[in-house]
């Protein structure tokens, strides 16, 4: 990895607090197995067989007892069927020195579990107080570093991919880089499998999780599936986004079954899950509430295997424990044996699902018959044919705009360079001149989007729409174009 | 992301700005909204995106020394970690020009005013709360800029 | 009243905590206008043309200070539309003295609040409080006392009626006498109406709340609608207690309108109320609360204005404030703007409410042409002509069995004399006959009745149904026959 | 509801119990379920029914001196209140019987023993869980009651 792409202090050597040399895959494998509780893939895979949406919720804090009573505590209260070390900013850039510093001068500040400071023998603690599996959730380009402490921990859930945990969670990581890195998780991912031990590898669709097309997110998905299977893993969660579309999100988690028989090999076991919704939460807790709830539905109704939820105080900040439980208990309710009378219209489902299958057979086909997946990647990202919208990191263009359509579904407004079918552009430009006509200025379309950013809270009227009530006060808008980010030198 | 030419400040760029999101933060939209409202308003906005440690505000200034100000976001808690060493960059005057924060400024869900306190003892002159405060802010820091300005001349004279 | 009926200390002078003399009507409604805020029927008004359901818990405890608190948290926390005073069992039964002694020796011992003990300057102290109307509920066979009270507090809902205010909370108040004192406490809303104040009478048709077969519910608070529209009641709430069979439940509340079209005066304002589910609640939290969010959607499906909410504290005792909060929370949920699309067979509930309509006619129409409906319904339930199942009171026959058919909804296993057009029996019949043959024996009828009670606990597997699973210990089971009561002397 | 004749004990009643639900409390579900159970296993229930107060309890032993329980269900919380008297009615002679109390038997949904302790206090001599529970120990205190006999003509001879 370069110099210029992560700091050089991300190959310091491990803190103190991290003590002992890692055990060996074939150690972490029979510790895993002693545990006797059962793998995350385990627990999806009897979620499935039940018909139950697998709940599951972010959960992260700094100091080590504090992170053993935030999960105690949910456990206790609303033993999700699995749990979650949600990793600090620092440790997920591998800034590591920042992390321990925090750590032991004002652990409150840390806006996650600083895994590999605390070290793999805290993580055995944490791991055999709670019945639970446990998954780490982060956002590291590079997570080799913790995805060792993680499996010494007999954690076997791991979150993230090398475009996925790239391009919204770092600056200036190359995707190469990235993904090479992301290889070597996998590989191991495939070793302890030899072991016995198989981890769920969630994939983080959500990518920057701000009107993020469902084609944008799947193909994503569908990529690092195939580098991992390639590589050796055997289970693999497809994380999409709640977009806040009903027929939309359902066609899209029941596409993951579809993509999974087409594109990858027999053997691996497959699973959609919900990312409750991840852009602008509503403030007040009642709006906040019902998007929760609908999330939850909206997962059962599409078949995923697992619900990552959200809580009524996601707009305000890291929620605090009672937050958390209750935003478990309420997406819960979405299980209940009550409501299987909840249908959806299946032929717009239909409908929706062929398109993000075809979207998605555009983007990816071209990509999977080359020899060299992870070059042809990056070349696709560096030339746009690859893309996601409002890129935390250079090595994406961001040149496709997406907006919402009088439905409330995410289109594309401009596809950039993506090598979408002339038909995949009709459709899409169609929808969107019935919201802005067929030329919207700068001024209509920059306010649209800000509207689709802020889309649930318009929803209840927490605040009224722009094109409504045109604001006087200067107010930020979205760009159109990417603005400009000056290279560091 | 970066190469695409900034279409919409067509007016000579007469005022600069340092844009940037702080040290362990990848919050990408306020960032992108931010910079594209001030240029609507006619800045020059240097925008260094995501994940920018306060060495590479420091640089950036170097490199645009007219630069107004040094504005800077900050969304997932890690604020006060990520700008240690402004103080020193500001006391070795790498950095001159106000530094302005905003965003989501402690860790948790529960806000009081400590953290905005910890921020100005750290080397923070300016809290916002919404960017649209951020043109009058500018605004009023060229006007002591140009009083300054002035009573320095007053006083050389 | 005679003295058998109830007992002699319930017209004893009123305790000496109700101070002063009671406001005159004409002061009161001055009072109630002076106020500020809406009347209940305002704010059902105000929901019903929102299209939310209004949302309203059930809350009383014995001290006054507590009672502030509690009303003052349910409404800092969630706001319901409506708020509560739920009264305790002695003062419904006019026990006033056994209700001021408990409220002096230990005021947690009363399962409500004594209003009639605090008196009207108290119960102006708790209106003024609050920003929400408040609802009276009770269970009182003769509520005069009470009524005036509550006026003069300037409350402006008031629960009750003739029938369903005697036979499910009193065992031996003749229908004759609680009849004449609800006559009585309609012709005083009738007075206040013409000072300007229209009180929300709600009609308690849940009844004994176990197995009330919808046709019954309604018909009882049809002849009860009558009685009080005939005296000068203006807005009338048709409360109905959710079966918890979607169907059933959501063409019960839709039949309201029509029967209001059919039955009452025109200018009588009637609202559909659902009581959340009132029989033996789910004993563990997720369950319950997948009850209570059914019940919320049931209620919006069904077009109510209004929502009684339960707690999961329901099956163990009356609720803390902290349970009632989120219950109320949690049936506000099926108010969201993201629920239009859940929708139900309409066809099937067409059929239902068919079916209910003509049932409903069968039961009320032999009686609402006579000239002394009250003289008519009186003798109706002494011959079996009019019927509800488990009554408490001996002027019910509880000849009629209800059992759940194979889709859980409440049908007739026998309608004991009830007039039913053969047709109606015929149906009722048949749709048994699937659950429990032509001919069951008494041993599987009772094992089957006692299923039925515990339908939402067998629902979530909290209990196997005895059927499935015959129980060795001895249990109680239900009584084919009403058991025999005997008469005190 | 009263007139219809119990259709099941068809073998002649040898054991009597009096039955019926606290003074203030009208739920009726249990008491018609459990005066079914027991009449299902050969008693002869004089059910009360709802709303009894104590005094009425009395007068029901008076009439039924051969009883050989009282059986009180409470569920509404009020139990404490409803059974006050019942001290002095089993200290005057007036209940003689033993007194069987259930149901749930304080206000509220955090129960602990304390409610317990006060009804036997108050001269509640059993208190059951499950109506399940009743014929055992109806059989014990059968036995009880044939021991007493004993000891008390062994007492006499
Ligand atoms: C989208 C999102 C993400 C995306 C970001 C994608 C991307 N690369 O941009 C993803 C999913 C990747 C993500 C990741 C994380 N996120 Co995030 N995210 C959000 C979310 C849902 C919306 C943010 C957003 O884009 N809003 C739209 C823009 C326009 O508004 P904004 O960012 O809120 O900014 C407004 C103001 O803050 C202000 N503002 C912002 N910057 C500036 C700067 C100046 C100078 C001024 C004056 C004003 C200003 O103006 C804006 C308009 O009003 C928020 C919660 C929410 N608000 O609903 C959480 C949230 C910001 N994220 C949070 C966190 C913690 C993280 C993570 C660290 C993961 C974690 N531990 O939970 C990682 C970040 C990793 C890293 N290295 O930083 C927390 C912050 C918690 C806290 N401070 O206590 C939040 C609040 C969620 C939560 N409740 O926990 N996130
Ligand atoms: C149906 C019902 C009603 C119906 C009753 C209709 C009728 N006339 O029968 C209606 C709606 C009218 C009603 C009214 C009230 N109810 Co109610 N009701 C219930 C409910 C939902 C079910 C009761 C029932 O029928 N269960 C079925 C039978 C078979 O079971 P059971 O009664 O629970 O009895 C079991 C055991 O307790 C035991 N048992 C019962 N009696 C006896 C006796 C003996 C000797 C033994 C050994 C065992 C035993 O055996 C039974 C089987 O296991 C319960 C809550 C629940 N359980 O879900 C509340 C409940 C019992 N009601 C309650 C209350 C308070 C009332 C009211 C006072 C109103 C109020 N303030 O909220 C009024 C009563 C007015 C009065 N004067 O008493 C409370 C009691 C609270 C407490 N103790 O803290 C409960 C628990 C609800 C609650 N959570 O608040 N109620």
């Amino acid at each position: 990895m370069s110099l210029t792409s992560l700091p050089a202090r991300g190959s310091a050597p491990r803190p103190d607090t991290a003590v002992g040399p890692l055990p060996t895959p074939a150690e972490s494998a029979a510790y895993i197995t002693s545990l006797g509780k059962p793998t995350a893939a385990e627990v999806l895979g009897r979620c499935r067989a039940q018909g139950r949406v697998a709940i599951q919720p972010r959960c992260g804090v700094g100091g080590h007892e504090e992170m053993k009573a935030l999960l105690a505590t949910l456990e206790a209260e609303v033993a999700p069927d699995i749990l979650t070390l949600t990793i600090d900013s620092h440790t997920r850039l591998l800034r590591f020195e920042e992390a321990l510093r925090t750590l032991n001068l004002r652990p409150t500040d840390l806006n996650g579990y600083p895994m590999v400071a605390h070290g793999w023998r805290r993580g055995r603690e944490l791991n055999e107080l709670i019945a639970a599996p446990l998954e780490i959730r982060h956002g590291s380009p590079d997570a080799r570093v913790l995805f060792d402490v993680s499996v010494a921990s007999g954690i076997t859930s791991f979150e993230g991919g090398g475009i996925s945990y790239n391009l919204p969670y770092s600056k200036a990581v190359p995707l190469a880089e990235s993904l090479g890195a992301w290889q070597d998780v996998d590989r191991r991912c495939g070793e302890l499998a030899e072991h016995g031990v198989v981890i769920d590898r969630e994939l983080f669709g959500t990518l920057t999780a701000v009107l993020v097309p469902p084609s944008i997110s799947l193909a994503i998905s569908v990529l690092e599936a195939v580098l991992a299977a390639r590589v050796g893993v055997r289970c693999i969660s497809v994380a999409y986004p709640q977009s806040g579309h009903l027929a939309q999100d359902v066609a899209a988690l029941r596409s993951i079954p579809v993509l999974a028989e087409r594109y990858l090999p027999a053997g691996i076991t497959v699973h959609a899950v919900l990312h409750e919704f991840m852009g602008v939460f509503p403030r007040q807790r009642g709006n906040a509430e019902d998007l929760i709830f609908y999330g939850a539905l909206v997962a059962r109704i599409g078949g995923a295997s697992k619900l990552i939820t959200k809580t009524y105080q996601e707009a305000y900040g890291i929620p605090d424990t009672a937050a958390n439980v209750a935003g478990l208990r309420l997406a819960d309710r979405a299980n209940s044996p009550l409501l299987d009378f909840v249908t959806v219209d299946e032929d717009q489902v239909d409908r929706e699902r062929e398109w993000i299958l075809a979207e998605v057979a555009d983007l990816v086909e071209p990509l999977l018959g080359q020899a060299d997946l992870i070059g042809a990647i990056v070349e696709a990202f560096a030339e746009g044919r690859l893309d996601i919208p409002f890129s935390a990191s250079r090595y994406a263009r961001s040149d496709l705009i997406p907006r919402r359509d009088r439905s409330g579904a995410i289109r594309y407004l401009s596809t950039g360079a993506l090598p979408f079918s002339p038909a995949h552009v009709r459709r899409n430009t169609e929808l969107l001149h019935e919201v802005d006509g067929p030329d919207p200025g700068l001024d209509s379309l920059t306010r649209g989007l800000t509207d689709d950013i802020n889309h649930f809270r318009h929803v209840f009227r927490e605040q009224e729409p722009s094109a409504a009530a045109p604001r006087s006060a200067p107010t930020p808008v979205a760009a159109p174009h990417t603005p400009r980010t000056e290279e560091p030198i | 992301m970066p190469s695409v030419p900034n279409q919409l400040s067509q007016s000579p760029a007469t005022r600069k700005v340092i844009l940037g999101v702080a040290a362990s933060d990848s919050h990408a939209v306020a960032n992108h909204l931010i910079a594209f409202f001030l240029r609507g308003l006619g800045f020059d906005v240097v925008n260094l995106g995501t994940c920018t440690p306060v060495e590479e505000f420091a640089e950036a200034c170097a490199r645009h020394p007219e630069a107004e100000a040094v504005i800077i976001g900050s969304l997932n808690g890690h604020v006060h970690e990520d700008l240690r060493g402004l103080d020193r960059a500001k006391q070795s005057g790498r950095i001159t020009c106000p530094v302005i924060v905003g965003g989501n400024l402690s860790v948790g869900s529960h806000k009081d005013g400590s953290s905005h306190d910890r921020l100005y003892a750290a080397g923070v002159d300016h809290i916002l709360g919404d960017p649209s405060e951020l043109p009058g802010l500018l605004a009023e820091l060229q006007v002591d800029r140009e009083r300054a300005a002035v009573t320095l001349g007053l006083a050389a004279s």
